[in-house]
């Protein structure tokens, strides 16, 4: 995904849309599947929030790490990993990238700089501050991001994780996906600030960007991923967005206002991006046929996944600790 | 009688708690307006109101200190944490403050709070959200830490760990929650520390508590068909723990088991079968086999669950091996 | 020491004076005894900060609460706590607050709404939002306060507490004492904010003031718990002051200049409070007597102390758990 | 050999291990300018500059955080922690990430970090400084658990643990931090997971580790007096721990004694006895017992410190029990 110039040409244009499309396909693929019982465990959608990741990932290169939280699948795609082996994973596959010892909420490729999805609420971002420091002090000219949720805010290592960023000037990009919500409860309720304060607290570089805009958000990281990536320290990117499904499958979302949902809803990335489209003079069937690929793509890596081989517990038990080494003296 | 969720036992033993002294207030992640992540607290917020029933930030190390000072400043909180996975994010609120504020301030005071969360597998979260941690709380003198694994338990235990003036911590296993049975009318508060026999038997003990109860006792069904007469201890208490009770036991049946969804290794278990392996050495017949998660962290695909999680197979093996 | 009048009569001057000597005698007692080996553990003086604890203490009633840390000396006498008992506990006496089992770190009077010192850098601020929750709730009309250090802000804990007492408007008063020191390493490497912008963070009310004059001291304390009082939410009050003495008592500060101790201890709380006092017409003889008091008032305290009977065993035992109490259904 | 202290052994390996490896960093609170609350990194910002060894916040969480973080990203990290009873803080770093990272992302990769900790009492630092949480650690699979006796073992360990590829915590007894003793020239690593025979003996097995083990050394001397010859096991690792040493000594002795300063409750030696009662169960000819601080905090007053930690005599009076 990396790039550099404006993705503002029709044909980077529609690597944005792709990839969009791409994480929505993949999503509303995972939601069935769930509904039908295929798909256990927890399952956190993004849908609504497309934007965000793939507007982000945009700017990383290959070898900038990132570090995700609950709500991944996205930030997962955007930045490349393979289809098939995250479909295996959330069936929980032996081939998938966890071996199907993690699923949905721990989906990592360390060949990809994907340092894992999380689990743990704020948990990403110091281990993003520490690969931070780990490209700063072995000059790799990388970078690190981290995707937390509004919500996060609460979490103390959070902070912590602002300071010690901004105090060594580390190249993070904290990119917070502002949705509005927290679980079943609205962030309102929860936080007394918000992420400009915070940023300001530290008087660390920020924006807030139209997260629902791909282009808005590209454009964004672009800029802001330069300036770290040149040395001038932490940057946060706040993307509005609305979570547009509930907080995980399965959630018949009884606290929130069926026009929350709706609004939510209409206010669709995609639509959005092919309306872009559109405009700068992209056919509607070149838009209907990366819908199509997708679909076809997505269904490939479904039936792969189904299809796939049952890890063995033997296989996990080599894998709790490294092999042995030869201890030096 | 009546017949109850497991849950369902929860929420009324809250309920009656709210209703039965003023001074408890309960906090939490989403346990208020949306009535709790597993719905253990529905109805609550709309029957006590905003100021006793309270959604928090998610700031867990907060939550626990906050519910220390509210101790110490006349209320009784109950406070919950959403997976006991999460319990790292407290610990040091739980085991520097809350466990020795009694002892270190020399006696002064108490801090009567009540921690309640889930442990355990069964629903393939995965390795961050089906941890069974509680060996580490059992370790923190000045932690009181209790499992039920019935629902007259599960509101028993509730009950007596609110009124309890010191730190209880209320570990729910999330499997629990949807099971059924029979709650006593009125009910009743189990006493903290009193394990309780499940079933009786005379060829070998078998000690469990919290989801596992069920399991040892469908193991102990097939070992009777067998002819071999198990008898199950629900501990109840981790700690306390009712060590005359097992050492009765063992002193009929000569015979221990020791199971539990917990890691074998460092688990509670361990300190069982250790105090067996000194007060009651002499009563023993045979060696005593643990039966625990292998060592690894709990694995998502259910494939590996099943695997992973301690079943009645496990136990009836493990009983053959100690009886053989 | 609670008061609501202005501390500029000479009389309150005196009563600010006499408190501030007596937490410096007892600090200056402590340190020779810790130097002659009598007094063990880990030994934490506020010598120069005495009009922080003195001025903050002076707006509090009895019955408001306060939750203090590992530089607690000064808190917990100006709060009011009985002498005898303070050095009993600190010599590990059966008498002493703690009955010997905590010592200097852990110091409380629950009597006196003193709710322990703390050797856990941070933990006293949710101990002190759980409180003002109580006294909310409770409506006892008391508030609660905790002091804090500059280098606590690195604590997670400490930022979870602020948005709570900001979201609840909680009647809590935190109090940074800044002395720009964390141990051995100055607050300026490891922080990247400060408490100024953490408050504005979450539109809490704060003011700074120079914690060495214990007139503005407790001017601004009064004022600001009035309104805390009032229910117009915490408030962060930052005292910039400094640390005269090492880290810990037998720390020989290898890593601070000699200069920079000089002038911490030239700006000395109690030389300027005797200033004010000449200056509105104290007697010299006035100020000389109750040195000479405070002096006798600790002589008589350590030679308690130093007869106190030593704690048991088995007492301790007892008082891990609560006594039992007859289950309720 | 050279006649060195522990702390200066420490020292001596951690400046080894960053000269040895470009990729070890060393981080903690004034570990850096200061040279470490107990002078144990003394000098090595001096050597190595400011970007290898970092002074930081007061930020626990974050530490052990970056430490994974960074780990992941091709350094091997060692952090400090500066008491034990600060774990707390960092649990979830530690367990809901460190240990679980290389499992649950199957395999892919490690978590190559280290993370030093004194524990135990000895000063009065009274009961927020003064624990031994050892239990906890050892208790998490992913993670190993190391705990250094002699100068030998704490150069020895350390170096092994920094080339370690999974995180390994060290565990240094703070009372330890003076003692001198002989360092082999050139020094080496000690392996992971293998005990060490610290006095043979026919007649009862003490098992113990870390700072109690000279305490056990000198038991055995009061008891070689009596006749009775203690066979002294120090363990070295705590997880993994080196069933076969200890279980090929109780095969001898049939009597096992386990000691430890950490509360007995729940604590390693509840493991070890577990393990011996199920594996060596015939090889026992008499009662496990275990020697460890009572269940409470560690107290402050010197009267009550020295009555809490185990000294010789206990571990005395401990044999002569399990040999009666
Ligand atoms: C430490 C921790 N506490 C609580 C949870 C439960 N939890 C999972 S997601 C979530 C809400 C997160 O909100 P936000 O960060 O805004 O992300 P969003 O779900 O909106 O994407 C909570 C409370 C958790 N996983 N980890
Ligand atoms: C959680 C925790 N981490 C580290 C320490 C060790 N420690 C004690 S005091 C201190 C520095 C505190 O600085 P500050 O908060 O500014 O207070 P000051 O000592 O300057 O009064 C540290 C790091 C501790 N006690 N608790
Ligand atoms: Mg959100
Ligand atoms: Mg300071």
């Amino acid at each position: 995904m990396g790039s550099t110039d404006a993705p503002s040409t029709t044909y980077q244009l529609l690597d944005l849309y792709r990839a969009m499309r791409r994480v929505r396909e993949t999503e509303e693929r995972l939601a069935a599947l769930f509904a039908d019982g295929e798909i256990p465990g927890f399952i956190h959608l993004a849908i609504g929030q497309e934007a965000v990741s793939v507007g982000i990932a945009a700017a990383l290169d290959e070898h900038d790490t990132l570090a995700s939280n609950h709500r991944g699948h996205g930030h997962a795609i955007a930045k490349g990993l393979d289809l098939d082996r995250f479909f295996l994973e959330l069936f929980g596959r032996r081939d998938g990238h966890c071996r199907g010892r993690g699923g949905s909420m721990h989906v990592a490729d360390l060949s990809m700089g994907m340092l894992g999805a999380n689990g743990i609420v704020g948990a990403g971002l110091p281990i993003a501050v520490g690969s931070a420091l780990a490209h700063k002090l072995r000059g790799t000219g990388h970078i690190a991001a981290v995707f937390f949720g509004d919500g996060a805010l609460g979490e103390g290592v959070v902070h912590e994780s602002f300071n010690l960023a901004q105090l060594w000037k580390l190249p993070v990009l904290f990119v917070c996906e502002n949705n509005g919500w927290s679980e079943f409860t609205e962030t309102a309720r929860l936080i007394a600030t918000d992420p400009q304060r915070m940023a300001a607290a530290y008087q660390m570089r920020t924006c807030k960007v139209d997260g629902n805009d791909v282009v808005a958000v590209a454009a964004a990281a672009r800029t802001e991923v330069a300036q770290v990536r040149a040395g001038e320290g932490p940057c946060l990117i706040e993307c509005q967005t609305k979570r547009v499904r509930g907080h995980f499958e399965g959630d018949p979302q009884k606290y929130r206002d069926a026009g929350d949902i709706a609004v939510a809803a209409h206010d669709d990335p995609l639509l959005r991006c092919e309306a872009q489209l559109i405009a700068v003079g992209t056919a509607q069937r070149t838009i209907d046929e990366i819908k199509t690929e997708t679909k076809i793509r997505v269904d490939a890596a479904v039936a792969n996944a189904r299809a796939g081989a049952q890890p063995a517990p033997l296989d996990a038990f080599a894998d709790v600790y490294s092999p042995e080494r030869e201890p030096v003296s | 009688m009546t017949e109850v969720r497991f849950g369902g036992a929860i929420n009324r033993a809250l309920s009656d708690a709210l209703t039965a002294d003023s001074r408890v207030i309960l906090l939490g992640e989403d346990v208020a307006q949306p009535g709790g992540p597993f719905g253990v607290t529905r109805g609550l917020f709309d029957k006590f109101g905003p100021e006793r029933v309270r959604d928090t930030p998610i700031s867990e190390a907060a939550l626990a200190g906050v519910a220390v000072g509210a101790a110490l400043t006349g209320l009784r909180p109950i406070i919950e944490i959403m997976f006991m996975d999460f319990v790292t994010l407290i610990m040091d609120a739980l085991v520097n403050q809350a466990a020795k504020v009694r002892f270190m301030f020399g006696g002064q005071t108490s801090v009567p709070m009540m921690v309640r969360m889930p442990h355990g597998g069964g629903i393939n979260a995965g390795p961050q959200h089906s941890q069974c941690l509680e060996a580490w709380l059992a370790h923190v003198p000045g932690l009181k830490v209790v499992c039920p694994a019935t629902v007259a338990d599960a509101y028993g235990l509730t009950r007596a760990a609110v009124v309890d003036d010191d730190p209880v911590i209320v570990i729910e296993h999330k499997a629990l929650y949807a099971a059924k049975g029979e709650l006593p009318d009125p009910p009743t508060a189990t006493p903290i520390g009193r394990a309780r026999i499940a079933r009786e038997g005379r060829d070998v003990t078998v000690v469990s508590y919290g989801g596992m109860v069920p399991v040892a006792l469908a193991a102990a069904a097939d070992l009777a068909r067998a002819g071999v007469e198990s008898e199950v201890i629900d501990l109840l208490s981790l700690q306390p723990w009712d060590e005359a009770s097992v050492l009765a036991s063992v002193a009929k049946t000569h015979r221990l088991i020791i199971c539990h969804e917990a890691v074998e290794a460092f688990g509670v278990g361990a300190e069982v079968a250790a105090r067996v392996a000194d007060a009651g050495f002499d009563e023993l017949d045979g060696p005593i086999v643990r039966v625990g998660a292998p060592f690894m962290p709990p694995p998502f695909a259910k494939a590996l669950e099943d695997w992973y999680r301690p079943d009645a197979a496990k136990i009836v093996a493990a009983v053959k091996k100690a009886i053989s």
